[in-house]
């Protein structure tokens, strides 16, 4: 749109930088709440619900199905496989997947000295001591291949 | 409800806040933009560098516009023309504020006003600030001046106005 | 045009900080609203949510995020906002969903989580003034609600002990609220002594900001007749936005207010609104802003509001009850949430289940309204018995 | 109940950079050409304005505040859908069906060029505590486009020829900025971003505004000749958890697709439509869209594209504008400015070799990280 006496160089055209500086401090939540306490103690946490019986990944305070409030929290083994990955500047970020769990984790993949991720490798958790661990997912340094697989 | 003795929700106390009893993650981050300012605008940023104001006219409802705008909403059309406006304008309404934007207290007290513009239709004007003045004496339709950053200063922006100050003292 | 009637509601605990984070606020409320209905997630057609500004939660497209939530995971699913008065507007977009037959039972849920902006929640409505010809100014919210409660007791010429009334009786209302998380028994006298933040907003004149839920479920007539004897239902929806160069308005009156109950009245059948309707729950973000909107939506004639607060008629055994719920001055702002408990307090009110709450005079009709944007927009919704 | 039609429609910008324009001018720009479009007076005879667009890709908090003047909305019912412009389309389909007004205009609008920060925008849209502190864009973006090659055992040549098709079409249309002539190998030899997304499959952003004018029935008939019926709409949400989709397919686009098709009666899609414009983010979306909509099988999406199946003049041309590929991505506008693109296609002002087509579908996306997305079937 331009008005009969409106811009005719674009030296005229102006425009005005500012920024928006933003800073938070998010809640982990109710079962964030939970699965940090359990990864303090080195457990990966899940919810489990009491109507379908499925268990999810991250855990939920409701089952996003049956949306009632999910019964219980149960430990999942910390070994998953690779559902996908990326990689970028040398680095792999990974979607875990957990047997008869649905979600899943999404975490950096350590890669192997020897050979290529693929979808489908077997991977465990690698969690920081337990003195340096914080209640949130940093607390698992990274996933690795676990040998043999 | 009414047979519900306690509502769902976990208040978090200001001492849990801030002590992190719970697990928090933070995250900060600094969002930039640059705003094209457009084609009218731009035109009364470059009039406030140059200690004017600009208002555009519609010639249809013939209303001057301030701030101007390319378009005239009553009329859905665009703007015929520029009109250089007064820098003297009346206080419509005004309020004191005691603090920032992020909800501190300021040191000072700052008297913010909507000013009428004198040459624009009437009801048009701007926010902006009070200076020169105790609050205590600060009223509605009080006659202002806009008091103008020296030109070497002015950078086309709202603030090449410093602020308004009465005319009548 | 099919007939809506809402069917259950459902609502939080409104505090300043809250353990849960926005998904599981809203699924709380939403939970709640689905039980009072006695119905199920899979029975829900369509969900519609209602936020405010991003930066309060501190996620872009802060609707994607809560999804899950507010139960819209594998269904139609959206969110619709205008600002502070999406919370009455979220049911009306849930409305023309089952009134043009496209679903037959939409759950509608409003949430805010303001407690994660960092220094103060406040901060955010910094960035909600134009960029480049405010915002430069240091502008705050504060600032734009003074103006126009300045410019409102000039022209009307009110006090402010007649406005500080409205806190007084809203913070005390609230005391029966057992979501409330400023309830109160204060004088006016304690209004007019809080410490000044704008002037002529005081402390005491001002909701907090809060975090929190409320949901409730919309159904077609048919549905409606099936699964409740008791159906509340929405005979009147409104809206209307105004100009966005505020400082060219006339701020004595909110016109887009009075636009947006005509249009709602007129599909109600309302010639008469301050006989015809027997309650309301008026946005009260600001207590002055209470007496506003009764004029904006003709229960009171312009500048009368503040006489018939001070007669009592705006009490809850008044013959015009304003807010029994307590409004947002006493139950709390987490801003499209209170608007949602505006719109769950109108339907308990008139199933007479507000306990305490519930106003005196029998009532068949009750308006609940917001309000927002740069003091801009009204959205109205009519609820009957 | 009525039948509702786009009696106008109307666009601006549509171009990398439009400094000459703020968006509100943009805006008015579009929406006066849509309004001239119609034959309409908004200031007279709009019932309802909605507006779809997201705060921080203004950079202004509940942004609606900015949106009535230059829509002639000042004093009327205006109201935002924070949704991709097809769903805002569709929330004022669903106000004329109610009966509660019988003239809508719908708008939605990109001004990318001025976030200079987007990539820290689109990574605030991530869950802040699990799927943040992980994923950009882009990395989201290559673990569903790695996991969805795998199970359909697709090359990396197949998503590389869906963006030079697309490139290509692009070239035949006037709005379309980042059209060109790019083979399938200078895609392949583009940057790597995160494998396995490479530059030249990631759409390249650009301003515009789209605004559409809805009728009813009746309306419609008195003010055009040529409306544009909509007979089929749907809008739709998988899981938001990244970490809890099935990334093979697009749950979204098959449950906005069912639903727009019941309400049309379509029971055989493959063979229903006389084009399709789809969300082709990266190519391969182009792809899992098509499954997810029926017109194509996990089975025979591979050859359909191989043998050109789905090029401008093949027996199902998708995306004849040029897709996203070519328009640009104008985020919340996108699906609003393909709706743009079908409309004129259907009144015979697109390609050539579309002249005479009777039967389109549009369907969106709401770009990464999100799983939301709506269809909306037309017909002259």
């Amino acid at each position: 749109m331009s008005l009969p006496d409106g811009l005719r160089n674009t030296s005229q055209a102006k425009n005005w930088v500012d920024s928006l500086p933003l800073s938070y401090k998010y809640s982990a939540g109710v079962s964030g709440q939970r699965f940090a306490e359990g990864l303090k103690q080195g457990k990966i946490l899940g919810s489990k619900c009491s109507k379908c019986g499925e268990t999810f990944l991250p855990p939920s305070l409701y089952c996003p199905n049956c949306f009632v409030y999910s019964s219980e929290y149960v430990e999942i083994p910390p070994y998953g496989e690779i559902y996908s990955f990326a990689e970028a500047d040398g680095k792999a970020i990974a979607l875990i997947r957990f047997q008869g769990v649905t979600g899943g984790l999404i975490h950096v993949v350590k890669r192997p000295s020897a050979g290529k991720l693929k979808i489908g490798l077997r991977v465990s958790a690698v969690f920081r001591p337990a003195e340096q661990r914080k209640g949130d997912l940093t607390d698992i340094e990274f996933f690795e291949i676990r040998p043999h697989t | 409800m009414e047979s519900k003795k306690t509502l769902p929700g976990t208040p978090i106390t200001g001492a849990e806040w801030e002590n992190e009893v719970y697990s928090f993650r933070k995250h900060s981050v600094q969002l930039r933009y640059a705003w094209d300012a457009g084609s009218a605008v731009s035109g009364f940023l470059e009039g406030l560098k140059e200690g004017r104001i600009l208002g555009r006219r519609c010639n249809r409802c013939m209303r001057v516009l301030v701030p101007p705008r390319a378009f005239c909403e009553r009329c859905f059309r665009s703007t015929d023309e520029w009109v250089e406006v007064k820098d003297t304008g009346k206080i419509n309404t005004y309020s004191v504020s005691y603090v920032n934007n992020d909800a501190s207290r300021r040191d000072k007290p700052l008297i913010v006003a909507v000013i009428e513009i004198d040459g624009a239709s009437p009801g048009m004007g701007f926010l902006h600030v009070l200076g020169e003045v105790e609050p205590s004496k600060v009223h509605v339709d009080m006659k202002v001046k806009a008091v103008w950053k020296p030109r070497d200063e002015r950078v086309g922006a709202i603030t090449d106005i410093k602020y308004f100050k009465p005319l009548e003292v | 045009m099919r007939r809506v009637a809402v069917v259950g509601a459902g609502m939080t605990l409104f505090r300043h900080r809250m353990l849960e984070t926005g998904k599981e606020m809203a699924f709380e409320a939403s939970r709640m609203a689905l039980d009072q209905a006695g119905l199920d997630i899979k029975d829900v057609d369509s969900v519609v949510l209602g936020s405010a500004p991003d930066a309060f939660d501190g996620v872009h497209m802060k609707g994607e995020y809560l999804l899950d939530g507010a139960g819209g995971t594998r269904k139609p699913y959206t969110r619709v906002f205008v600002g502070g008065g999406t919370g009455v507007f979220v049911p009306i977009a849930a409305w023309w969903q089952v009134a043009s037959g496209v679903a037959d039972i939409v759950l509608v849920v409003g949430e805010e989580k303001m407690s994660p902006l960092l220094p103060h929640p406040q901060y955010a409505f910094w960035s909600i003034f134009d960029p480049i010809l405010e915002r430069p100014l240091g502008v705050t919210l504060l600032w734009i609600f003074s103006l126009e409660m300045r410019r409102y007791m000039h022209v009307y010429n009110v006090s402010e002990e007649d406005i500080a009334l409205v806190a007084v009786k809203n913070k005390r209302n609230a005391l029966d609220h057992p979501a409330a998380q400023l309830a109160a028994n204060i004088t006016v006298d304690d209004v007019l002594k809080s410490e000044p933040i704008c002037w002529p907003v005081k402390r005491l004149d001002v909701s907090p900001t809060s975090d929190g839920a409320a949901a409730v479920v919309l159904a077609s007539e048919d549905v409606a007749r099936r699964i409740t004897d008791d159906p509340v239902w929405i005979t009147g929806v409104g809206w209307n936005v105004d100009s966005t160069y505020w400082t060219n308005r006339d701020l004595c009156y909110p016109e887009y207010l009075e636009k947006a109950a005509n249009m709602a009245y007129r599909m109600a059948h309302i010639s008469d609104p301050k006989k015809e309707i027997d309650f309301a729950e008026v946005y009260d973000p600001f207590d002055y802003k209470e007496l506003h909107h009764m004029e904006g939506l003709q229960l009171a004639r312009r500048g009368e509001a503040p006489k018939l607060t001070r007669e009592g008629v705006t009490q809850r055994d008044g013959d015009l009850p304003i807010n029994p719920s307590g409004g947002l001055l006493g139950v709390g702002n987490p801003i499209a949430a209170a608007g949602m408990m505006k719109i769950a307090e109108v339907f308990w009110q008139l199933r007479g289940e507000a306990g305490k709450r519930q106003v005196k005079k029998p009532v068949r009709r009750g308006l609940a309204q917001a309000w927002g944007d740069l003091m801009q927009v009204g959205t109205v919704v009519i609820m009957e018995r | 109940m009525t039948k509702v039609a786009i009696i106008g429609v109307g666009y601006s910008g549509y171009a990398p950079l439009t400094p000459h324009m703020s968006f509100k001018e943009m805006m008015f720009e579009a929406s006066k050409r849509a309004y001239t479009d119609a034959g309409i007076n908004p200031r007279t005879d709009v019932g309802s304005f909605i507006c779809c667009e997201e705060d921080l890709w203004e950079g202004i908090s509940i942004t609606d505040e900015y949106v009535p003047d230059q829509l002639g909305g000042a004093q009327r019912a205006v109201c935002t859908v924070s949704d991709d412009g097809l769903v805002g389309l569709i929330n004022g389909y669903m106000q004329i069906k109610s009966g509660l007004t019988d003239v809508v205009v719908v708008e939605s609008h990109s001004k990318l060029s001025n976030v200079l920060s987007q990539g820290d925008v689109t990574r605030m849209s991530f869950e802040p505590y699990y799927e943040r502190p992980f994923l950009t864009a882009e990395t989201a973006v290559a673990l569903e486009m790695r996991r969805y090659m795998f199970e359909r055992e697709l090359d990396d040549d197949i998503p590389a020829m869906v963006v030079a098709k697309n490139k290509k079409n692009g070239l035949g249309n006037p709005r379309a900025p980042y059209s060109a002539i790019l083979s399938m190998d200078e895609v392949l030899s583009s940057p790597m971003v995160c494998e396995p997304l490479r530059k030249a499959h990631i759409p390249e952003p650009a301003d515009g505004c789209s605004v559409t004018v809805l009728a009813s029935e009746e309306k419609a008939r008195i003010l055009v000749d040529q409306p544009v019926w909509i007979r089929g709409v749907g809008w739709f949400s998988d899981t938001p958890w990244v970490s809890q989709r099935d990334f093979s397919k697009a749950v979204y686009a098959e449950g906005s697709s069912k639903m727009a098709y019941k309400m049309a009666g379509v029971n055989t899609p493959a063979k229903h439509f006389d084009f399709i414009e789809v969300d082709d983010s990266y190519g391969y979306k182009e792809l899992q869209h098509l499954e997810a909509l029926g017109v194509y099988t996990k089975e025979n999406i591979k050859r359909a594209v191989e043998v050109g199946e789905t090029d401008l003049r093949g027996p199902l041309p998708v995306n004849p504008s040029g897709g996203k590929i070519s328009l640009g991505d104008m985020v919340e506008a996108n699906g609003l400015v393909r709706v743009v693109e079908a409309v004129l296609t259907l009144r015979g002002q697109g390609p050539r070799s579309l002249r005479g087509a009777k039967h389109a579908l549009v369907q969106s996306w709401r770009g990464p990280p999100t799983a939301s997305g709506s269809t909306v079937i037309l017909e002259v």
